[in-house]
C-alpha cells in the first residue's frame, strides 16, 4: 500500500506537534535575538589592556597636553592633561577627537607629482630642480603655519643657502609678535572680533581666568563670544578702528558716544585692562591703557623669531612656492596665495596631510603625517609670558609613503639629520641652557630642567618645557598690520552686509556631526542667518533655501531668522565683509 | 484488515511525534554548535604538576582590575625557546608561534557576550569565588577539547559558558546587584 | 510581583479557556461521529441554510395548509404537527398497491408501491424484510449516466436524511439522501433498478418521513417547476427540451446549463 | 475554472462574473504589491525609510493602528450584544462584523511588526513582560484577541460550500458554534480591556501634559473613554461597511430594520461617551494639566491645532450624530442614518490622531519647537497595504462565504 | 547571606549655566566615551544620536540686546514614577537602586519607542540606522561600552562604562565602596568650564549636593513629579525664565526644523516685528 497525501500530511502534522516539545523552536527563537545583538552589521570594539599614554596637541598654537586612554597601543579617547600649564587639563571639542583625523577621507597617502602618484625620491629631484631653476627675480618661498618650532629652524637654515628665499607665515600667526598675554592678572579684556571664549590662546587658560576678568566684545556678528561677553558692543563691519579711537579718546575723558564712553568705564575701573584683535587703532589703545610691559598686559617673551607674513611678500615674485599645511584650521585662501605666484611656471609644492587644501593647487604634494601619526613638536603655547617647547609622540601607526615636512626640507638640503634629531637637538639645547622648567604630564608635576637626568625621555613621556618667566631683551612693540580699509558700505544692487560668522573647522573626527549637524549647536557652513525683519524685507522665510550674491559671488545658502543678528546684515560661514543681496532660491 | 490499516492515521501522527521528539532533542543539540579545535594542545596539568607553575602565574589581575585573561606569546616564549620536552605537539607549537612571534588564536570557552560586563576582580576579591565554580576543572586538565560556538548567534555554546540565569540566580542567592546594567555595558 | 501573578495569570486564563474551546469542540464532533450524529449534524446544519422554496412542509402539497416551511428538517418523525394531521386522516390503511401499477407524471415513472423521499431516492421494501433503495425517474433523468458513483462498503450504517451515496454527473457532485435508517447489506449499480439493500434498522422501514400515494403528484409538479426555473438560463421563460416530457439524459440536452446549480437545487445540496 | 469559482460561491445568491471580480480586485492586489514593497523597505533597510524621528517616535502606522482597532470593535460588541445580551437580530451582520474585526486586528498587528525597529525580539514582550506598562496589556490582549476573532472566524470558512462538504467540517463547525457564546465572552473581556489600555497608552504619560489625565486604580480616565468610544464607533462601521457592500454588489444584503439598530446602539452608547469625554476635558483643563505646569490654553496656541480641534471632537462628530442616531424618523431616512455613522467613525479618527499626533507635535522644553511630521511614501504605502489587505480579504470572503445569512432569502 | 552591594548612591547632576560656553565638548566626549556613531549623510537634529545635547536659548530681546545661554540637556535620570521605565513593555528600561541610574538595555528594547513618547525632556535617541564609523575608526571603539544596533533605543546612563571600570579598579583593591570622584562621566571631565558637577546626591558633603540645595538651582519641568536628578544652577533671571517658564501662546509655531535645520535659539526668543 503506498502512502497518500493524507498519510503525509498526518505525519507531519505529528512531528509539528512533536516538535513543540523539543528545544528545537525556542532556541531558534532566542539565538535569532542573540543574533541581532551582534550580527556582522554592528562593529564590537577590540579588547586589550588598557593603557594611558601621553602626548601634546598640535592641531592649534594653544599646545594643551594630551591624555590618552589607549586599548593596547590604539588611542580611544583623549583628555586633557590636569594641571598642564598651558591648557590646565582641558581640551577643545576638535582635540577631543583628534585621534580620529587619521580616519577622514580626503587624506593625501602617496607623494603627487601633477596629480599623479610618484616615489618620493622623484618628487624630490622635481623640487630641487625647480629650486635650482629659479630666475635671479624668482625667489624660493615657504610658508610656515607656525614659526617658532624647529622645523621653521630647519626652514630658516635651507633657505639661508638659496640665493633668493623668503620664509613666511599666514596673516596674524604672531597677533602679538614677541609679547605674551598676562592673562592671569588681567582684569579686562576689550577683544575687537578675537574669539575670546571661543578658542583663543589656550581655551583652558582663558576659561580658568575667565571670572577674573571683565570681557568688552566689540563685533559686528552675533558670535559665540559676544553672546557670553559680559558686554557687547556691535559695530558697523569695519568702523572697528573708529569705535577703538573712541574709546581711547574717551579715556582721556572726551566723550563723544555713549557706548565709546561706557567701555572706557568698564576699562578704567577694572584696570589693567588690554585691548586685543590687533590693528593699529587697538595698539595705541594698549598705549592708552598703558598695557604693554605690565603686568596684566603684554609681557615680552625671550623667543620670537619675526617672519614676513605672506602679506607682505611681493606678488608675481614667488618662484617655488612650498606650504606647509599641517597645523589645524582651514587653509588660506587661494587667491592670496595665487598673487604672490611668478606669471610663467611657476611652482607649487604642498607638505600637507590633506588632499582638498592647497593639494588642489600644489604641483607636488607631499602626504604629511596626521596629527598623532609621527614624532612631531609643539612651540610656545599661543599667548604665552614665557617660551615654551613640548613634544608631541605618536599614537598611531602612521601609514607608508608619509613624510614630516621638516624631513622633506631636510633632504632637500641633503642634510642627513631626520627630523626626530632636529627635535633632539632642539631639547639637548634646552637641557644645555638649563634655564626654566619641566612639567611632565603623568605625575602633573615640574622640575627644574637641571633636576631632569633624561630631558628627552622626559619629554618623549609627556611633558612641557617653559623658560623661567619672562625678562627678556625688551623687542620694539607689536608689529602693527595696516589698518582695516574703510567699511564696505550697503549699495542699490547690494543693500545687505555679509558678516563672517564663526565657521567649522574644514577638517574633524566625523564626530564634529553632533555639534553641527546633529544638534544644531553651531551653524552648519551653508547657513546664512538673519534678522528677521531684515529677512522678510528680502522676502524670506525662516528655514527658506536662498541665493546669496556678492561682488565676488554667488553661493546657496540656508536662511535662519535669528533676531540677534545686526539687521541689514547676513551671518554666513566663512565669508569676507562686504555687501551682498540675498534673494530666495 | 489489519492494526495498520485500521488506525493508519493515528499510527503515522505518534510516528511523527516520536521523530520530531528524537530529531530535538537527540540531534538538534549536536548540530546547534560548530566544534572549534584548540590551535595548540595544551596541558593545565603538566605546566602545574611539572612545571610547578601556579594559576595566578599565567591568569592574573592587571592593576585597574581588569583580567589579564589568556597570557600572551612572551609568557610561553619564555621557557619554550628551545623545546623542553620530545613531543611533537610542542615542536609544532614552536615552530607555528614561538619562532615566528605569532600569537596563538585561543578558542576563548567562556567567552562573553560583547555586551556582558564581567568583573574578575569583584568575583575573585570580594565574592571569593573558586575558579572552578565556573571554569570546572579546567585547572587540571591535561588537553583541551573544542570550543563550541553556536551557529546561529556565535555566542560561546561550551559547558562552562555560564549563561544569564546562572548569573542571575547566584546574585539573587548571595543579594548582590541584579540590575542590567549591573552586568551589562 | 503580585501583579505578575494577577496579569499574567490572567492572560493564561484566557489562554486556556481558548484552547479549551477547540479542544472541546474537536473532542465533541469526534464523538459525534462515534455515536454516529454526524450525519444528522451534517443535515441539521444544511437544512437551514436551503432556500425556502425546498423547504416546503409536505402538508401543502395535500393542501392542508398554504405555506407551510417545515422547521423539522424533513423528519416527520419529530413532527407534532405532522402527528395530528396524521391522526385526523390516518391514511388508507394498504398505502402501497400490492402491483407496481404504474403511477404515471409528465411522462415519468413513480411507481406507488414505495416511498418517496424529497431528495429524489425512493425506498421499496422487499418481502424479505429487506428494504431496496434508489433514485426515482427524475433524479435518474438528472444524473442519466453519471460520471462516477460511490456507494457506501457493505456493513456500512446508513441515516434517514444522512448522505446514502454519492453520484458524480458534469462537475456536479451529488449526494443522495437516505430515506431511511438501517445497515447496508447489498450494493448494485442501477441495472437491476436499486443502488443500495438496506436491512432496516428495527426489521421495519419507519415510513413516517416519506411521501406515498396522493402527495406524489403534487410534489413532483412542483419540482418540475423548480427544475424548470433552475434548468432556464436568467432571464428566459422556462421551458422543457420537448414541451413537457423530460428526455432521458436532462443534462445531455441542456449542455450549457450550470449542472451543479441544477443537481444542488433539486437534490438538496446546500 | 469559472465551474470551481461558482461551486465556491454560497448557493441561492448571485455574485458578480469572475471578469467583473477580477477586474475589482486587481487595483487592490496591485495596490499591496506596492505597499508590501515599501514595508519590505522599511524592514530591510530600517525605520530610517519613514519620517519619523527622535521626537515623532510615533507616526502613521500607530494612529492607523489605533483607529482601525477602535473601528473594528463592531466585532466584539455585536458579538456581545448577540451571544451575552441576545439580541437575535445583529446575526445578519455578526458573520461581516467577525471578519472585519478580523481585518482590522490582523492589519494593526502587522503595522506593528514593520513598526518596531527588531521585528525578531517581538516574543520578549511575552517573556520578559513589564505588567505595568499599557503596551503589554496592549500587545497580550491584541495577540489574544486576534486569535479569538480567528476562531470566530473558521466556522464561517467552514460554512463554505464546498468545504462543508466534508462531514467532519461541518460537524466541528457545528460544535464550535455551540461555543460561541464562550469565545464571545472572552472576546468581549478582552476588547475592554485593550480598547481601554490602547487609551492608557497615552493617559498614563505623565511626561507629556497634554496626553495625561488622572484615573480610577491603575487607569487613567482615557481607559475607560476608549472603552466607550471604540463600543459606540463600531457599530456604527459594520453599519457604514454594510451598506457600502450592498452599494457596491447591488444586493439587499439585510433586512431594512437592522442598520437603524445598529445606528440607534451607536447613538445610545454615544450619549454617555461624549458627557464623560466633556468632564473628563474640563478637569483636565481645570487641574490635571495646570498642576503639571501648563496652563491648557497654550497647547491650543499652536497653529494648525487651534481649539477647533476639541470642538469637531465633542460637538462636530459626537453630540451632533448622537442626536441624529437617537431620533427615529432621523434615523429611518438612510441619507440622515449614513452622514450620521460617517461623522461617528470620523470623531473617533479624530480622538486618536488628537492622542498619537497632536501629543507628540506638542513641545514640552519650555525652549522646544512645535514640532511637524509628514509621513514617507514608505510609510503611506505599508498604510495602504493594509487597506488593500483588508479589502480583499473582504472581498473574498463576500464572494465565498455567507456574510449575510439574509441576503440569500432577499435576493428571490 | 546578607546583601553585599555597596551601600546605596544617588548619583546626580548640578549644572551650572553662568559657567557653560556651549563648546559641546561634552557632546563629543559623550559621543567617544559611549561609542555613539556619526550621522549619516542624511541626519537631521531629529534623527541624530546625542545623548547629551547643548541647546541655546536666548532672552528673547532683539538685536542688540539679545543675550544667549546654553542648556545642556541629558537623561535626568527621574527618581520617581519615572516616565519611560513605565511604560516599557518588556523591561528594558529599570531603575538601578544601587545607584539611582536610569539604565537602558538595548539588547532587550524591541524598538518600540514608547518610552520616547514618554520622556518629556528628548532624552532618548532611536538607532534610525545601522551603526558605522569610517573605515579603521572602528578600532578606536571604547572596549568598555557595547555599540548598539540599528532598531533600538539608547540614552544616558551617566556613562555606565566608567562606572564598572571604577567598580573593577576598587574591586581590585578590595574594596566595595568607591571613593567619591573616583567615578565622574566623560561629559564632567571634559567640560572646560568645569560647569558641571557629578556626584551623590544623598552624600550631603558633596559638591552635587550643595549645589542642589542652594537657592539658585532649578530643575527643568520639576512640576511634572519626576524627580529629575539634574540640578541647573543660574544666578540670571531670565535663564531661569527661560528654562522654567510656561511658554507663552502668542508665539508663532516653530517651523526651523521642518527644513531639518539645525535645532533653532532657544524659543524663548519672540520678535518683537510680531507684535
Amino acid at each position: 500500500m503506498g502512502l497518500t497525501r493524507r498519510d503525509l500530511l498526518t505525519f507531519t502534522g505529528g512531528s509539528a506537534a512533536g516538535l513543540m516539545f523539543t528545544p528545537v523552536p525556542w532556541s531558534l527563537l532566542r539565538d535569532t535575538a542573540a543574533l541581532s545583538e551582534n550580527w556582522p552589521g554592528v562593529p564590537q570594539p577590540l579588547h586589550g589592556e588598557i593603557r594611558t599614554r601621553y602626548t601634546t596637541c598640535t592641531l592649534c598654537p594653544a599646545g594643551c597636553g594630551v591624555r590618552a586612554r589607549c586599548v593596547g597601543d590604539r588611542p580611544v579617547s583623549l583628555a586633557g592633561v590636569p594641571g598642564h600649564p598651558a591648557s590646565r587639563g582641558v581640551l577643545c571639542p576638535a582635540g577631543l577627537v583628534g585621534h580620529h583625523l587619521a580616519f577622514c577621507r580626503e587624506r593625501a597617502t602617496e607623494p603627487l607629482a601633477g596629480g599623479k602618484p610618484v616615489v618620493i625620491e622623484r618628487a624630490l629631484t622635481g623640487v630641487s630642480a625647480a629650486i635650482a631653476a629659479c630666475g635671479p627675480r624668482e625667489s624660493v618661498a615657504i610658508l610656515d603655519p607656525r614659526p617658532g618650532r624647529a622645523a621653521s629652524l630647519v626652514y630658516r637654515r635651507f633657505l639661508a643657502g638659496l640665493p633668493n628665499a623668503v620664509h613666511c607665515a599666514p596673516p596674524n600667526t604672531q597677533p602679538y609678535g614677541a609679547f605674551g598675554i598676562d592673562l592671569e592678572n588681567t582684569r579686562a579684556i576689550l577683544s575687537f572680533g578675537a574669539p575670546v571664549l571661543d578658542g583663543w590662546l589656550s581655551p583652558g587658560r582663558v576659561m580658568a581666568n575667565r571670572s577674573h576678568f571683565q570681557l568688552i566684545q566689540v563685533e559686528p556678528a552675533y558670535s559665540r563670544t559676544a553672546s557670553l561677553a559680559d558686554l557687547w558692543v556691535p559695530v558697523l563691519p569695519g568702523s572697528e578702528d573708529d569705535f577703538a579711537a573712541a574709546v581711547a579718546r574717551a579715556l582721556e575723558g572726551e566723550t563723544s558716544d555713549t557706548h565709546a564712553a561706557e567701555v572706557a568705564r568698564i576699562l578704567l575701573r577694572n584696570k589693567p585692562a588690554i585691548a586685543i584683535g590687533g590693528d593699529a587703532a587697538v595698539a595705541m589703545l594698549n598705549a592708552k591703557l598703558a598695557s604693554v610691559g605690565r603686568s596684566g598686559g603684554f609681557l615680552p617673551r625671550r623667543d620670537f623669531t619675526p617672519v614676513t607674513e605672506i602679506a607682505s611678500v611681493p606678488d608675481g615674485s614667488v618662484g617655488v612656492l612650498v606650504i606647509e599645511e599641517t597645523a589645524g584650521g582651514e587653509p588660506l585662501p587661494w587667491d592670496l596665495l595665487r598673487r604672490k605666484l611668478v606669471s610663467q611656471n611657476p611652482v607649487v609644492v604642498a607638505l600637507t596631510p590633506w588632499l582638498d587644501g592647497c593639494a588642489r593647487h600644489a604641483d607636488y604634494v607631499i602626504p604629511a603625517p596626521m596629527y598623532l601619526e609621527s614624532l612631531d613638536e609643539a612651540p610656545t603655547p599661543a599667548g604665552s609670558t614665557v617660551a615654551g617647547f613640548s613634544l608631541s609622540p605618536a599614537l598611531l601607526t602612521a601609514p607608508p609613503k608619509l613624510t614630516p615636512p621638516a624631513e622633506f626640507v631636510l633632504r632637500l638640503a641633503h642634510d642627513s639629520a631626520t627630523y626626530p634629531d632636529i627635535l633632539k637637538q632642539r631639547v639637548a639645547a634646552i637641557k644645555k641652557d638649563g634655564r626654566g622648567a619641566v612639567f611632565t604630564y603623568p605625575d602633573a608635576k615640574s622640575a627644574r630642567v637641571r633636576d631632569i637626568p633624561d630631558l628627552w625621555k622626559a619629554m618623549l613621556g609627556g611633558a612641557v618645557w617653559l623658560d623661567a618667566s619672562g625678562a627678556g631683551p625688551r623687542p620694539a612693540a607689536a608689529s602693527q598690520a595696516a589698518p582695516l580699509p574703510p567699511g564696505p558700505a550697503p549699495t542699490p544692487e547690494y543693500p545687505l552686509l555679509l558678516i563672517a560668522a564663526d565657521n567649522p573647522p574644514p577638517h574633524g573626527s566625523p564626530l564634529m556631526s553632533k555639534l553641527y549637524r546633529e544638534s544644531g549647536l553651531r551653524r552648519p557652513a551653508n547657513a546664512a542667518t538673519v534678522h528677521p525683519k531684515t529677512g522678510r524685507d528680502q522676502g524670506l522665510a525662516d528655514g527658506d533655501r536662498a541665493i546669496v550674491t556678492s561682488p565676488s559671488g554667488k553661493f546657496p545658502v540656508q536662511v535662519i531668522f535669528d533676531a540677534a543678528v545686526m539687521p541689514g546684515a547676513i551671518e554666513v560661514v566663512g565669508q569676507a565683509i562686504s555687501p551682498a543681496s540675498i534673494r530666495r532660491a | 484488515m489489519t492494526v495498520f490499516q485500521k488506525h493508519r492515521g493515528q499510527i503515522l501522527f505518534v510516528a511523527g511525534v516520536l521523530v520530531a521528539l528524537a530529531a530535538g532533542w537527540r540531534a538538534f543539540p549536536v548540530l546547534r554548535f560548530q566544534r572549534v579545535p584548540q590551535p595548540v594542545a595544551f596541558s593545565h596539568k603538566i605546566h602545574t604538576d611539572k612545571a610547578g607553575a601556579k594559576c595566578e602565574d599565567c591568569h592574573s589581575l592587571r592593576d585597574d582590575g581588569a583580567w589579564a585573561g589568556i597570557p600572551a606569546m612572551d609568557k610561553c616564549s619564555g621557557c619554550h625557546a628551545q623545546p623542553m620536552g620530545t613531543s611533537a605537539e610542542e615542536k609544532r607549537f614552536i615552530d607555528g608561534y614561538v619562532t615566528p612571534g605569532r600569537e596563538i588564536p585561543w578558542q576563548v570557552y567562556s567567552r562573553q557576550p560583547q555586551n556582558v560586563y564581567f568583573s574578575h576582580a569583584a568575583h575573585i576579591k570580594l565574592a571569593h569565588l573558586d575558579c572552578r565554580q565556573c571554569h570546572g576543572a579546567q585547572g587540571e586538565s591535561d588537553t583541551l577539547g573544542p570550543a563550541r560556538v553556536d551557529r546561529i548567534s556565535g555566542y560561546s555554546g561550551s559547558p562552562h559558558f555560564q549563561d544569564m540565569n546562572a548569573c542571575e540566580d547566584c546574585h539573587r542567592q548571595r543579594g548582590a546587584a541584579n540590575s542590567c546594567l549591573a552586568c551589562h555595558k | 510581583m503580585l501583579s505578575h501573578v494577577i496579569f499574567l495569570g490572567l492572560f493564561y486564563t484566557v489562554l486556556a479557556v481558548l484552547s479549551a474551546t477547540v479542544a472541546l469542540s474537536l473532542f465533541r464532533a469526534a464523538q459525534d461521529f462515534r455515536v454516529r450524529r454526524a450525519e444528522a449534524i451534517c443535515w441539521q446544519a444544511t437544512f437551514p441554510d436551503l432556500p425556502a422554496r425546498e423547504r416546503v412542509c409536505r402538508h401543502e402539497f395535500t393542501g392542508e395548509f398554504a405555506h407551510r416551511t417545515c422547521d423539522k428538517a424533513f423528519d416527520c418523525r419529530e413532527c407534532q404537527t405532522h402527528a395530528a394531521l396524521v391522526a385526523e386522516r390516518p391514511p388508507d390503511a394498504a398505502p402501497l398497491s400490492r402491483e407496481a401499477h404504474q403511477g404515471e407524471i409528465f411522462g415519468l415513472e413513480f411507481p406507488l408501491d414505495r416511498y418517496y423521499h424529497r431528495g429524489h431516492a425512493w425506498a421499496h421494501p422487499q418481502p424479505d424484510g429487506t428494504v431496496t433503495v434508489g433514485l426515482d425517474a427524475l433524479g435518474a433523468r438528472l444524473v442519466a449516466e453519471p460520471d462516477a458513483i460511490e456507494l457506501p462498503a457493505v456493513g456500512s450504517h446508513i441515516q434517514t436524511n444522512g448522505a446514502a451515496w454519492h453520484v458524480r454527473k458534469r462537475g456536479a457532485d451529488v449526494r443522495i439522501l437516505s430515506p431511511l435508517d438501517g445497515e447496508v447489506v447489498g450494493t448494485s449499480d442501477s441495472q437491476n433498478g436499486w443502488y443500495l439493500k438496506v436491512k432496516p434498522d428495527g426489521g421495519q422501514l419507519d415510513a413516517r418521513p416519506l411521501l406515498r400515494g396522493a402527495e406524489i403528484r403534487p410534489w413532483i409538479a412542483r419540482e418540475m417547476e423548480r427544475l424548470q426555473s433552475a434548468l432556464a438560463p436568467a432571464g428566459q421563460a422556462p421551458t422543457m427540451a420537448d414541451g413537457g416530457v423530460p428526455v432521458d439524459d436532462i443534462a445531455a440536452s441542456y449542455p450549457d446549463a450550470d449542472w451543479d446549480a441544477v443537481c444542488s437545487e433539486i437534490f438538496l445540496q446546500p | 475554472m469559472p465551474k470551481v469559482d461558482s461551486q465556491l460561491m454560497p448557493r441561492g445568491v448571485r455574485r458578480s462574473t469572475p471578469r467583473q471580480f477580477l477586474l475589482w480586485i486587481l487595483p487592490w492586489c496591485a495596490l499591496l504589491a506596492f505597499g508590501l514593497y515599501g514595508a519590505g523597505l522599511c524592514l530591510v533597510k530600517g525605520l530610517n525609510q519613514t519620517n519619523m524621528d527622535n521626537r515623532f517616535a510615533f507616526g502613521l502606522w500607530i494612529f492607523v493602528d489605533l483607529t482601525v482597532i477602535a473601528l473594528g470593535a463592531g466585532a466584539f460588541f455585536t458579538g456581545f450584544l448577540l451571544y451575552i445580551l441576545k439580541k437575535r437580530e445583529l446575526k445578519a451582520v455578526i458573520n461581516s462584523a467577525v471578519v472585519i474585526g478580523f481585518i482590522c486586528y490582523s492589519g494593526a498587528v502587522a503595522a506593528l511588526l514593520v513598526d518596531v525597529g527588531q521585528p525578531a525580539r517581538f516574543w520578549f514582550t511575552f517573556w520578559h513582560p513589564n505588567v505595568h506598562s499599557m503596551l503589554t496589556e496592549v500587545t497580550f490582549c491584541i495577540s489574544c484577541y486576534l486569535t479569538v476573532l480567528f476562531i470566530e472566524y473558521i466556522p464561517i470558512v467552514l460554512k463554505n460550500r464546498k468545504l462543508r462538504q466534508v462531514p467532519s467540517f461541518l460537524v466541528f463547525e457545528f460544535e464550535l458554534h455551540k461555543l460561541m457564546p464562550v469565545l464571545a465572552g472572552v472576546g468581549t473581556f478582552l476588547s475592554f480591556f485593550h480598547q481601554g489600555s490602547l487609551g492608557g497608552l497615552y493617559g498614563v504619560l505623565r511626561g507629556r501634559p497634554f496626553a495625561f489625565r488622572e484615573g480610577f486604580a491603575i487607569w487613567p480616565s482615557t481607559f475607560f473613554l476608549f472603552i466607550l468610544s471604540a463600543a459606540a464607533a463600531g457599530p456604527a462601521f459594520i453599519l457604514l461597511t454594510t451598506w457600502l457592500v450592498s452599494k457596491i454588489s447591488g444586493k439587499p444584503l439585510v433586512r431594512p430594520e437592522v442598520l437603524p439598530l445598529l445606528g440607534r446602539i451607536s447613538g445610545i452608547l454615544l450619549v454617555p461617551y461624549i458627557l464623560l469625554k466633556s468632564i473628563d476635558t474640563l478637569v483636565w483643563i481645570d487641574s490635571t494639566s495646570p498642576a503639571r505646569g501648563f496652563a491648557a490654553y497654550q497647547y491650543y496656541a499652536w497653529k494648525p491645532f487651534g481649539p477647533w480641534i476639541l470642538f469637531a471632537e465633542i460637538v462636530a462628530f459626537g453630540l451632533l450624530p448622537a442626536l441624529i442616531l437617537l431620533r427615529r424618523r432621523l434615523r429611518e431616512s438612510p441619507a440622515w442614518l449614513l452622514s450620521a455613522a460617517t461623522l461617528v467613525c470620523l470623531g473617533i479618527a479624530l480622538n486618536r490622531f488628537v492622542f498619537t499626533i497632536q501629543t507628540l507635535a506638542l513641545p514640552t522644553l519650555p525652549f522646544d519647537p512645535f514640532m511637524s511630521y509628514l509621513p514617507s511614501w514608505q510609510e503611506t504605502a505599508t498604510f495602504l497595504a493594509v487597506v488593500a489587505y483588508g479589502v480583499l480579504l473582504y472581498s473574498f470572503s463576500f464572494r465565498y462565504l455567507t456574510l449575510f445569512p439574509q441576503e440569500k432569502d432577499l435576493s428571490c | 547571606m546578607t546583601a553585599i552591594t555597596p551601600k546605596p548612591a544617588r548619583y546626580g547632576m548640578a549644572i551650572d549655566l553662568d559657567r557653560c560656553t556651549g563648546c559641546g565638548a561634552c557632546m563629543i566626549a559623550c559621543a567617544v566615551e559611549n561609542n555613539v556613531p556619526p550621522a549619516r549623510p542624511e541626519a537631521t537634529p531629529r534623527t541624530g544620536i546625542t545623548w547629551m545635547r547643548v541647546y541655546q536659548i536666548s532672552n528673547g530681546a532683539s538685536f542688540p540686546d539679545t543675550r544667549a545661554a546654553f542648556i545642556p540637556i541629558l537623561c535626568q535620570q527621574c527618581g520617581k514614577d519615572t516616565p519611560c521605565a513605565a511604560v516599557c513593555p518588556q523591561e528594558a528600561v529599570e531603575t538601578d537602586p544601587a545607584t539611582g541610574i536610569v539604565d537602558q538595555m538595548p539588547q532587550r528594547c524591541l524598538g518600540c519607542r514608547y518610552c520616547m513618547a514618554a520622556c518629556p525632556y528628548h532624552a532618548r535617541y532611536f538607532n534610525w540606522w545601522d551603526p558605522q564609523w569610517p573605515a579603521g575608526m572602528e578600532k578606536t571603539l571604547n572596549p568598555d561600552v557595547a555599540t548598539r544596533m540599528r532598531g533600538v533605543v539608547e540614552k544616558c546612563n551617566f556613562c555606565h562604562g566608567r562606572l564598572h571600570a571604577a567598580r573593577s579598579r576598587a574591586a581590585a583593591e578590595g574594596r566595595r565602596e568607591l571613593h567619591p570622584g573616583e567615578y565622574v562621566p566623560a561629559c564632567v571631565e571634559a567640560c572646560p568650564a568645569a560647569a558641571i558637577v557629578f556626584g551623590d546626591l544623598d552624600d550631603p558633603a558633596s559638591e552635587v549636593a550643595r549645589l542642589a540645595r542652594d537657592g539658585q538651582s532649578f530643575r527643568i519641568l520639576e512640576k511634572l513629579g519626576t524627580e529629575p536628578k539634574i540640578y541647573y544652577h543660574t544666578a540670571r533671571p531670565w535663564v531661569r525664565q527661560a528654562a522654567a517658564q510656561q511658554r507663552p501662546a502668542s508665539e508663532p509655531p516653530e517651523r526651523r526644523l521642518r527644513a531639518g535645520l539645525p535645532a533653532p535659539q532657544g524659543s524663548g526668543q519672540k520678535d518683537p516685528s510680531h507684535a
